[in-house]
Parts: structure tokens; C-alpha cells; sequence
């Protein structure tokens, strides 16, 4: 199972801004997340592994902290 | 040390006030070497969006752990790339009304070109790098995602 | 307008204190088109001077007719160059002691790069520009003449 | 007769900040104080004339204003 954080606006349309499930790698993550959120298609998103950003897809093991990060707006 | 900086206190519940930041200034009076200082505040407006409805306020959230290490690398990279003194870095979490202040960076140095540099160098990378995110509310309720700017 | 400008206050006897900084900043929160401060302070360093003393305070004296008129010009200048809302200097006359503020420069903007690029112009040419002499007092009573920096 | 001011370094050096005499010109001016006050030959001054930056020599009439200004280091 891997912990999977969502901020922003891909939280507001996941309706929640945490799932635990089973994934092997971080395509699977938005594989499932797009499937069951279609409107998740039309954002942007960087991603993070235990907090270290990621580009590609990685492998994820048990435990691992998947997050999704629309352009960030602070300031 | 390094532990300290990792955990220096960046997130503050609600807007920061004037008087926060007089105090923040004040303690600064101790240290001596210092002829320098340079702020920058980040302050809510009331714009106006495409519908006609204006901003009352942002609400902000985080990825906190991520935001923490982020910002203690910016921290870092501008301790090594200007001589300066003292470095503080503060920002808002959940609801600043338009008129409040979000974000409060405050740079010092002997002499002030550190201080100024520095100031300009850590607003840029926080604007760009640091993971917060601001929901604008508008006068109707309704809630407008804050564009990266 | 312009007569106004003239004579806008630049010079405060003795320190500009922490809480005149802070109700500067607060006057600002009903300017809702804001959305970035900069500010810069200048502050009495406690150097030591060749004799081994230490400065205890610097006595600022200036030509204030003509260092109003400079700052006025100065003032239309960041104006004409910088998409500003707000800008506001201060500078101290007479003694300001070590670890006390003798130059605050305060600029607002809509944007970021407004605000920071105008404070640093501002500071800048006041450093340069504007017709003020600094004497440094050290702890034997002594002084020496600023030099400019 | 003309006023002259006096700042910083330089009115220390002649003991004090304002003097009222005749003179014809800046050159004029100047050359009465460095004879009054010999240090004055070693300080580097600016010049302005009722307020104006002034550079070369410059006629004065009754009642100018010189300012000597020695270089600025105010904030």
C-alpha cells in the first residue's frame, strides 16, 4: 500500500487529499487516480516521492508517500 | 545545527501582523554587526475576477514536511550565495483577508547589498519552488485557485 | 500635488523605531490593489574604527532644503520608472545609536518586482545622492567623519 | 554679500556652519576659506548655488546661497 497526498485543486476534485492503495509505480498512481477522476486528465501535476520530486515513472514499495502537486501559488 | 535550521518555524496559522514584524525588527537592535536589513511582505489584494466578483481573501495550504525542506534549501543556497547576518522566513497557513499580509521575508547583512540581493533572491525561489498553494475566496463563496505569478 | 510631494517628511529627530515601521506597514491594509511591500532599514553598526574604539552612535546632520528637493526629484524618478503604489523615506537627524534604524525606505506595488526593484533604486541613490553627513561617535567621545559606503 | 553654509567635515574645520561675506564668484568663496582655514585645501568638496549642483566657477549676486558639501554618507 502506498499513502497518496493530493493538493490544491486535485484535491478538491478527488473530493479528499489522501487515498491509501496498492501501486507499483508512480504511473499506476495516476493511472487509477484519472480512471476514477476523469476531470484529474485536464491538470498539470508534478509529482513527489517521500518528498523528493520525481520526473518518469518510479517504482514505489510499501509504505512509499506519493504526492501531487498542482503549479505551486504561495506568496 | 543543521537540525535546528531544518525545523525553523516558517508556517504561521493566519495572516502575520505589522506588530509581529516590528518585533522581529526589534530583536535585531542586539546584534551589531548588523546595517542592514531588508523585508518583503506579501499582502492579499482585492482583485477583481473574469465574473466581476472581488477577492475577500486567500485561503493557503501546504505540503508541510516538503515546504519545510524546500524552503531549508533556499535557506541554505542563500546563506552560501550572500554574506549575511540574520534570515527569516514566514508564511500564512488557512485564511488572510484581502489587506493581510501572507508572506514575510527578512534579510541582514553589515552592509546592504547582501541584504537587498538576498531579500529579491528568496521572495523569487519561494514564489517558484516552495509547495503552498492559495484558494482565492470570492465575495459570492465561490472559490478561484490562485494562479502561480 | 506637487507642492504636497515637495514637502512630504523625510527627516525624524533621532531613531526611527520598530513601531513607527510597523504602523507605516498597517496604514496599508486598506490599500486593496497592494500585494507586495519592500522595505528597507539602515542600522548604526558598531564598528571598530583604526584606533581600536568602537562606535557607539552616528550624528546625522543634513541640507535640508536641498536633500528634500533631492529626494523629491528622486521620488518622481522611481514614480516614472516603477509601476508603484505607495512609497515612503525616513531618515534620521541628530543621534542615532548603535543598533538603532536611521533609514527606513518603504515601497508598495501591485506586483513583486515593482516594490523590490524600487526599494533598491531608492536606497541607492539616497546613498549617493541625497546631502547628509554622518559622524561617527566612539566610545571615547571621539568622532569620525562617515565615510561614504 | 553672500551666505555661505558649511556642512559635515567642513564646517567642523572653520568652526562653524555659516558665514555671510562678500564674494564675486564661487572661486571667490572658496579661496577666502582655504586662506582663513588652511585645512580646507585638503578636503574635497562639492558646490551648490542657491541649491543647484554647480561644477566650474559660478557668478553670485546679493544674497546667493553657497553650500560646501563634502561627499555625502547618509542611511
Amino acid at each position: 500500500m502506498v499513502n497518496v497526498l493530493l493538493f490544491g485543486r486535485l484535491a478538491e476534485i478527488c473530493g479528499q487529499n489522501n487515498f491509501v492503495f496498492e501501486a507499483k509505480d508512480t504511473d499506476a498512481v495516476c493511472d487509477k487516480l484519472k480512471t476514477d477522476f476523469p476531470e484529474m486528465k485536464q491538470f498539470s501535476f508534478a509529482l513527489a516521492v517521500n518528498q523528493i520530486m520525481i520526473t518518469g515513472n518510479t517504482k514505489l514499495k510499501e509504505g512509499d508517500e506519493v504526492a501531487l502537486m498542482p503549479p505551486y501559488s504561495g506568496g | 545545527m543543521i537540525e535546528e535550521k531544518k525545523h525553523k518555524k516558517v508556517f504561521v496559522k493566519g495572516p502575520i501582523s505589522p506588530g509581529f514584524i516590528a518585533d522581529s525588527l526589534a530583536k535585531h537592535a542586539a546584534k551589531h554587526n548588523i546595517g542592514a536589513h531588508s523585508m518583503f511582505m506579501g499582502q492579499v489584494r482585492a482583485d477583481v475576477k473574469e465574473n466581476g466578483q472581488v477577492v475577500t481573501g486567500i485561503a493557503y495550504e501546504a505540503y508541510q514536511e516538503m515546504a519545510t525542506e524546500t524552503l531549508h534549501n533556499i535557506r541554505e543556497d542563500a546563506f552560501a550565495k550572500y554574506s549575511l547576518t540574520c534570515m527569516h522566513i514566514y508564511h500564512s497557513l488557512g485564511l488572510v483577508k484581502t489587506g493581510e499580509i501572507s508572506l514575510f521575508v527578512f534579510t541582514s547583512s553589515a552592509h546592504r547589498r547582501a541584504a537587498l540581493e538576498a531579500c529579491d533572491y528568496l521572495v523569487e525561489r519561494i514564489k517558484k519552488e516552495v509547495q503552498v498553494w492559495g484558494k482565492e475566496i470570492l465575495e459570492s463563496g465561490e472559490t478561484v485557485w490562485k494562479q502561480p505569478g
